[in-house]
């Protein structure tokens, strides 16, 4: 399907571009982290330890007044029958065991970014995924054989446009709730995890024995995503079924599902693939929105971190910063690797979508 | 005899494209008479419309006029350079490559004027064509009231009403003078209601009258020199008459020379006195109507006129040029004759050099008819002749 | 056909779509589970109560005369009540509508303010250092999640700069007006600068996508025009470089800038969604927030309608910006 | 193609044709949406092919000739029912082409095949040539049986390289891309996916006209060729009068969905009998030294739009042969001025403001120095008698801003029967489609006057 002149036309512009190289490493690195996360994440994403609460990341030490029980020579000073309380500068400083900090809970951020790619992952690419089949299939259908089917589509298309992404989005996860499914972790099942961790001397915590496969929001962003591939799709297919190769290919006798499988649908998936990188992107902004807003049913996501680490956002900003830094490199990342498709292939589509 | 008003020397256009430099035009050479209409033939991939655009200096990136001279008949020019730089003047002649930036672009209009093949795309789809003529009424309207400013980037137009101007369609440049001036050209290359017209836009216009009103805009400042790249290729045959006789008629009545490109060997016949024939980027043979194509000697001007069936006197069977147009990048090219490879009379002499003009000697008059081939200057020998695979087999040789 | 023509087909084309909107709100109240007689009594009430609120609420008509009703309301304003305050949910509507409005106003025009200059810029100095910052920068922003962007701005500037309040609206722009129209001028003065401090941040978060989005597309649709014919003849007619990019090529950029920013739209209510939540800002986007917590679906229903509604009116307005543009759409 | 052209028309008689089209019509429907068919009153039709019909003999090549919009591309392309024709018949060798169903046509499809004009869109760019060209055979799962020591595959891929090979490309480049090759070597495997299938009947939509003339040569030499050896019936569509002038044995001359002349090939280039087959043939520049300033009186105007074609002959808004009546004396070129007039004043195409201001009269009173001025714009000489003292009353009309009856006064003395009826191509082997000439029984063509209008 991928001709040898598409080939050398990736492979000419990745040369001559650092971004996309930068693109196509920040994006192995974040899929990668999502897939071994067991492997790889110092300790479970859930284990809270209060007295390391609110630790800095490497490099920062923060500063804060506290309000402790007073104590002399080991025992708690009691004046008037109550305990006595005194401010108390303490200093939090960063430790190697949690590199990127701790949150409210003492919980290590590193590992909930880690497991947060999983989350961010998943509903990027199977919502992606989703929305492409639906999108496909319909836009392509639209465009090749026009008159009604295609009038019902556009307009349907118009309607799904007037409600703003993410407020559709609220509106149908309040239709259907907040269902997630648990597929067991296969590294954690086969006991891989265990054998590993013990080899590379990571903590043996227990890791979360189940993927989180946020159900209803994958769902919920492919239906609000559909429009875009749909409305690409229709496009190509509007100008392929005017090729004259096409109209060779229906000389010669060709049906019409042969010149859709055939013809139309190997020219048209460029832009698609184009448009299904970027849309990764807007998935995952979507999805982070989303649980931000509490909404995604995960309980480890970096949009759900960010609201999170709001209620300490007066002392501890970090919290909320870094796993905003990891939405925003994989979106960098995606859109590189995004721009990269679309300057070696050059398919000019339009829409973009996004939070 | 008339004067010269261009002279063109050993100009060459390269473009610096990732596959490799790309030579477009390699060293063209030709004269344009007072007057006349010149007319340039090639097939697609010669280097003809590049030529075009080298001559009046809008040749976009990646590409660029390498070396060569334009020379340029002008008096007034000629006077305020002679001293400022002696060597961009030559008796009445000025280089215009040689031109500071500002004057080279203060040239296009008064001095040369392009029309281009296709009408539709050459005009902006969102102005009205009215206004877009008088925009080049207006520029030489403000050139004559204020001739410094012509050549500075701006001409006085300034941010404010830049930013006016792309926001709201209105003519605030153009003055209503030049507007109907506009009208008036429309008029005289045979558009019917200028008036009202001149208030439509382009895709309410039909190709043959957009073209038409594509002259006017060429004539707006009254160019010394129009180069016409393929006026007609894209209009049928009925309108391509119209055309060519409006561009015979306008030529005559406004005593400017036409640079005629094409590559339609019946319009050269039509409209021109003298021809070059292009081939690869290069001129391959030039001379009067008569020389070229009653007594072509370049085998591939012969592959040419045999290639075209004839209307009036067809012949029985075609004798075309075998292979196709070859490669114009730099490394692939070599030091032999672009045309060898599909060449019938090719000899080992033509794989030794890449040949010169014949007649490059002191003192021959242009009106010469000049061939750059071996065989203008000794007969085809066929002891000497390549054989048949030749080429192929240094392909083969090439891939391994 | 002529822009009058032109205008009254986009607007029936709108009337369509307003309808298929105020369709699939109904149909998502249909689908959605739970009774929203729930949401208004206590669980162990008596049948009798619970009957009398059901036929209250018009909930034991058949389906399709509910419809009719909901549909038959909209045109006279009647959006229904909202189950948590029983009063209309169109009032409570329009009461957060002029938040959002300033916001989402204040948003579009630093977006066009900084973007349309900056892509010319990066279009027409290639490979210059402005370039690569204008690149760079479109790139973040259109890779950052607003609502990130929203913390982050109030923990710099808010907190730790104590710059810029960290939330809230206490007055709007109506008041400016208002003093403004009754010579106080100097109260006025107060009011806006209060009102400007506390837009702000707000508006920097929602507008920093739509900025990057418009630097990009000016960027490259400038770019693709000055590769047209009609470019390279307007230079041959003696044009000045400046005529030809202002007002040829800038112009012919702005029409598929326009179409995507009008297609847009939609994000940018969205994301005036979450930026309001971010700052507590009391519009539309916190009303459908908070009437998504407590089930309330009248207000949502509403909000929604008033949402679309919006959207399509100001695509219409688009449309008319983008017809008066490029002549072509109104003769085919 | 048979080089001795003189035994073409004299072949034509006799012989069963290969195809007959008769009355074809295809009209176009401007695709509405239900919003445009809310607003709109009524839906125009672009009549792009309006009632034509030809034969196709066995053997021969019969040109299709016109400028661009007069057809003829949807002509080639609804006789294999790439479109849908509107209306007509079009019968291949006895059987009904129009009436087949799925079935039929995909038999059909066997026999009859098609060239088309760009060969850079012909070919799907990611396919190799070998998938194209062995595409046609998959299709209708050929050969149906083949040697038991080769598979299906091996059978239909030989045959792609030897169909290459006689294409004049090497078997070797079976597995190349199309973006590999120049525009002439597209066009070649274009060609050699048309013949995979062994048709008798192959349209050639504008096959050369995207290529430089030496290809053009080497493409036109080939079909030659390819004639001589597959006994093939070619209908060849162009607008080069050269290149139809030299490979078609009869050639129709289309003109705004119209065919308007018909004939042997020699007998039409060098006796046009058509006004327009007569300029078309006067325009085109030859490569000849002859040409040099040859001053050629083109048609004036351009091809009127398809929505909306003229009256009664479609050639008569630009002819310089309208037929006055019979009892009216005119020059031509003064005809022509008023016939123009009233063309204008029908379609309300004529804006009075621009007279009126140039007889400098604001308040529209003087109506001797608008007659003066309007005479001064739209006739060159002045006319005479009767026609002077029609023209005068029309003028008064129109200075009374009634547009109407200015018409009406014109038509009762000026109407001439070009507009009227609408000429049909007689019978015989080299018809013309023009008053001129004799026209079969008027009560035949009154009947289908009215559909014009």
């Amino acid at each position: 399907m991928i001709s040898p002149r598409t080939l050398r036309n990736l492979k000419k512009e990745l040369s001559h571009s650092v971004l996309a190289k930068a693109g196509i490493v920040v994006v192995v690195f974040m899929v990668a982290m999502a897939i071994f996360a067991p492997l790889v994440a110092p300790y479970s994403p859930g284990q809270q330890n209060l007295d390391q609460a609110r630790e800095p990341p490497l490099g920062f030490t923060t500063k804060e007044t506290k309000e402790v029980t007073k104590t002399e020579n080991g025992s708690v000073v009691i004046e008037n029958g109550q305990v006595v309380t005194e401010n108390q500068t303490v200093y939090n400083n960063a430790t190697l065991a949690h590199p990127l900090g701790t949150d409210g809970n003492g919980r290590d951020i590193l590992s909930r970014v880690i497991y947060g790619a999983r989350t961010s992952m998943l509903v990027g690419l199977l919502g992606t995924a989703l929305a492409a089949l639906i999108g496909v299939t319909v836009g392509l259908s639209a465009g090749y054989y026009r008159g009604r089917v295609d009038d019902a589509l556009m307009r349907t298309a118009d309607i799904m446009l007037a409600f703003p992404s993410l407020i559709l989005a609220v509106a149908l996860v309040g239709v259907w709730g907040q269902a997630a499914f648990r597929i067991p972790d296969p590294f954690v099942a086969t006991g891989f995890t265990e054998w590993w961790r013990g080899l590379v001397g990571l903590s043996a915590g227990p890791m979360p024995g189940d993927i989180v496969l946020p159900g209803t929001v994958i769902v919920v962003v492919a239906l609000v995503n559909w429009v875009w591939f749909a409305r690409v799709s229709r496009g190509e297919a509007l100008s392929v079924r005017e090729e004259e190769y096409v109209k060779a290919a229906k000389a010669l006798g060709a049906n019409d599902s042969r010149v859709l499988g055939r013809h139309v649908l190997p020219n048209a998936i460029t832009p698609i693939l184009v448009l299904a990188t970027v849309q990764v992107a807007a998935i995952i902004l979507l999805e982070s929105a989303l649980s931000f807003l509490g909404l995604s049913g995960a309980s480890v996501s970096w949009g759900f971190d960010i609201a999170l680490g709001r209620q300490y956002q007066s002392t501890s900003w970090w919290i909320s910063a870094i796993p905003g830094i990891a939405i925003v490199l994989t979106v960098i990342g995606l859109n590189l690797v995004g721009d990269w498709l679309r300057d070696a292939l050059d398919p000019g589509i339009d829409g973009e979508g996004g939070v | 005899m008339a004067d010269e008003i261009l002279k063109v020397r050993d100009l060459k256009t390269r473009f610096f494209t990732e596959e490799g430099q790309v030579n477009a035009v390699e060293g063209v050479s030709f004269d344009v008479r007072d007057g006349e209409i010149y007319g340039i033939v090639g097939e697609s991939g010669s280097g003809k419309s590049v030529t075009a655009l080298s001559l009046i200096d809008l040749v976009e990136s990646p590409g660029r006029v390498t070396s060569g001279e334009v020379w340029y008949r002008n008096t007034e020019l000629a006077e305020e350079f002679r001293d400022e730089n002696p060597e961009a003047v030559d008796g009445e002649f000025v280089d215009v490559r040689r031109l500071p930036k500002g004057v080279r672009r203060s040239l296009r209009g008064p001095s040369f004027s392009m029309i281009f093949q296709d009408p539709m795309s050459s005009f902006n789809p969102s102005l009205t064509v009215g206004e877009q003529i008088a925009e080049a009424v207006e520029v030489q309207r403000r050139a004559r009231a204020n001739p410094r400013r012509t050549r500075s980037r701006t001409q006085g137009y300034g941010l404010g009403k830049m930013l006016v101007d792309s926001l709201v369609p209105s003519k605030s440049y153009v003055q209503d003078a030049s507007m109907d001036r506009a009208v008036e050209l429309l008029e005289q290359v045979g558009i019917p209601d200028p008036v009202d017209r001149a208030d439509e836009y382009p895709h309410q216009f039909s190709g043959g009258m957009l073209q038409r009103a594509m002259i006017a805009q060429a004539l707006a400042g009254e160019p010394d020199v129009l180069v016409a790249d393929e006026p007609t290729t894209a209009l049928d045959v009925t309108i391509q008459a119209q055309i060519l006789n409006l561009l015979r008629d306008l030529q005559r009545d406004e005593g400017m020379s036409v640079v005629m490109i094409t590559h339609d060997l019946g319009v050269i016949a039509r409209m021109c006195d003298r021809v070059g024939v292009m081939y690869a980027g290069e001129i391959v043979e030039r001379g009067t109507l008569e020389d070229v194509f009653e007594n072509p000697v370049h085998p591939y001007t012969q592959g040419l006129l045999g290639s075209i069936p004839d209307l009036a006197d067809p012949a029985p069977r075609l004798q075309p040029i075998e292979g196709n147009v070859p490669s114009l990048i730099d490394s692939e090219m070599g030091d032999r004759c672009y045309f060898a490879d599909r060449c019938p009379k090719a000899m080992e002499d033509c794989l030794q050099r890449i040949p010169e003009f014949d007649a490059e000697k002191a003192g021959a008059s242009d009106d010469e008819h000049r061939v750059r081939c071996v065989l203008a200057e000794r007969q085809y020998d066929e002891s000497q002749a390549l054989h048949d695979g030749h080429f192929e087999e240094q392909e083969v040789a090439a891939d391994d | 056909m002529s822009l009058s023509r032109f205008l009254l087909k986009r607007s029936l084309h709108g009337l369509f779509v307003v309808w298929g909107v105020i369709t699939v709100v109904f149909g998502l109240r249909v689908i959605a589970p739970g009774d929203p007689a729930n949401v208004l009594l206590p669980p162990n009430v008596d049948p009798e109560v619970r009957q009398q609120v059901i036929r209250e609420l018009g909930l034991n008509e058949p389906l399709y005369v509910q419809y009719f009703e909901f549909v038959a309301g909209i045109p006279t304003g009647d959006l229904g009540l909202s189950l948590t305050t029983r009063t209309p949910v169109a009032a409570r509507v329009l009461a957060k509508l002029p938040a959002t409005l300033e916001l989402a106003v204040a948003a579009t025009v630093v977006a066009v303010i900084i973007a349309i200059p900056l892509g010319v810029i990066s279009a027409t100095r290639r490979h210059d250092p402005a370039d690569y910052g204008a690149t760079v920068f479109s790139l973040l922003g259109i890779s950052t999640p607003n609502f990130w962007l929203g913390v982050m701005l109030i923990i710099l500037f808010a907190v730790q700069l104590d710059m810029f309040p960290t939330s809230r609206r206490p007055v709007g722009f109506d008041t400016i007006v208002a003093q403004a129209l009754a010579l106080q001028f100097g109260s006025a003065w107060d009011a806006l600068t209060t009102w400007l401090w506390h837009i702000t941040l707000p508006a920097i978060t929602l507008g920093t996508y739509f900025t990057a989005l418009i630097t990009r597309l000016t960027r490259s649709g400038m770019l693709d025009e000055l590769g047209k014919t009609y470019v390279r003849a307007s230079r041959a007619k003696g044009l000045p470089e400046t005529l030809v990019r202002y007002k040829h090529v800038l112009r012919n950029t702005l029409i598929p800038v326009i179409t995507v920013v009008g297609l847009q739209l939609g994000t940018l209510i969205g994301g005036a969604v979450i930026t309001e939540a971010v700052f507590a800002w009391p519009g539309l986007g916190s009303l459908i927030i908070n009437s998504f917590n407590a089930r309330d679906w009248p207000v949502l229903q509403g909000s929604l309608i008033v949402v679309g509604a919006g959207f399509v009116v100001t695509n219409i307005l688009v449309d008319a910006f983008y017809a008066y543009l490029n002549p072509q759409v109104t003769y085919d | 193609m048979t080089s001795d052209a003189e035994a073409a028309p004299d072949a034509a008689e006799g012989r069963e044709p290969v195809l007959s089209v008769r009355d074809l019509k295809k009209y176009y429907f401007e695709q509405d949406s239900f919003l445009d068919s809310l607003l709109r009153r009524e839906t125009q039709s672009v009549k792009a092919v309006d009632g034509i019909s030809f034969d196709i003999q066995k053997g021969e090549t019969l040109g299709l000739v016109g400028e661009s919009g007069c057809g003829k591309s949807t002509t080639g392309e609804t006789l294999l029912r790439l479109r849908e024709a509107t209306d007509g018949a079009i019968e291949f060798e006895g059987d009904d082409v129009l009436g087949m169903d799925r079935d039929e046509l995909k038999a059909f499809r066997r026999r009859a095949q098609i060239v088309f004009q760009d060969p850079f869109s012909s070919l799907d760019p990611r396919m190799t040539i070998g998938d194209i060209l062995v595409e046609p055979l998959k299709i209708h799962d050929l050969p149906a049986e083949v040697p038991s020591e080769q598979s299906k595959g091996e059978v239909r891929r030989e045959k792609a390289k030897d169909y290459l090979e006689r294409v004049g490309l090497s078997a070797g480049q079976i597995d190349r891309y199309p973006h590999e090759f120049s525009g002439g070597q597209r066009q070649r495997i274009g060609i050699a996916r048309a013949l995979m299938l062994e048709p008798e009947f192959i349209v050639l939509d504008e096959p050369v006209s995207a290529l430089d003339v030496s290809v053009q040569a080497q493409v036109l030499n080939l079909l030659d060729d390819l004639q001589d050896e597959f006994g093939l019936t070619y209908l060849f569509i162009a607008h080069d009068l050269s290149v139809v002038r030299h490979i078609c044995d009869r050639v129709a001359v289309m003109y705004l969905g119209n065919i308007v002349e018909l004939g042997p090939t020699d007998d039409l280039f060098d006796d046009p009998k058509h006004p327009y087959t007569q300029a078309l043939l006067d325009s085109v520049p030859r490569a000849a030294v002859e040409e040099q300033g040859r001053r050629v009186e083109p048609l004036p105007g351009d091809v009127p739009s398809p929505r909306n074609p003229p009256s009664g002959c479609r050639f008569r808004t630009r002819c310089p042969q309208v037929i006055p009546p019979k009892d009216v004396e005119i020059d031509q070129s003064t005809y022509r001025e008023v016939m123009d007039l009233r063309d204008r004043i029908e379609s309300n195409d004529l804006n009075l403001d621009t007279v009126w201001e140039r007889a400098d009269d604001e308040n529209r009173s003087d109506k001797p120095a608008f007659k003066r001025e309007f005479r001064a714009e739209f006739f060159a000489q002045g006319l005479s008698g009767e026609n002077e003292a029609t023209v005068e009353r029309a003028l008064d009309a129109l200075a009374e801003d009634d547009h109407d009856r200015a018409a009406e006064i014109l038509r009762e003395r000026f109407a001439s029967v070009c507009e009227q009826v609408r000429p049909v191509l007689q019978s015989g082997s080299h018809p013309a489609a023009c008053h001129l000439y004799e026209q079969p029984e008027r009560t035949e063509m009154a009947a289908e006057a009215p559909a014009d209008d």
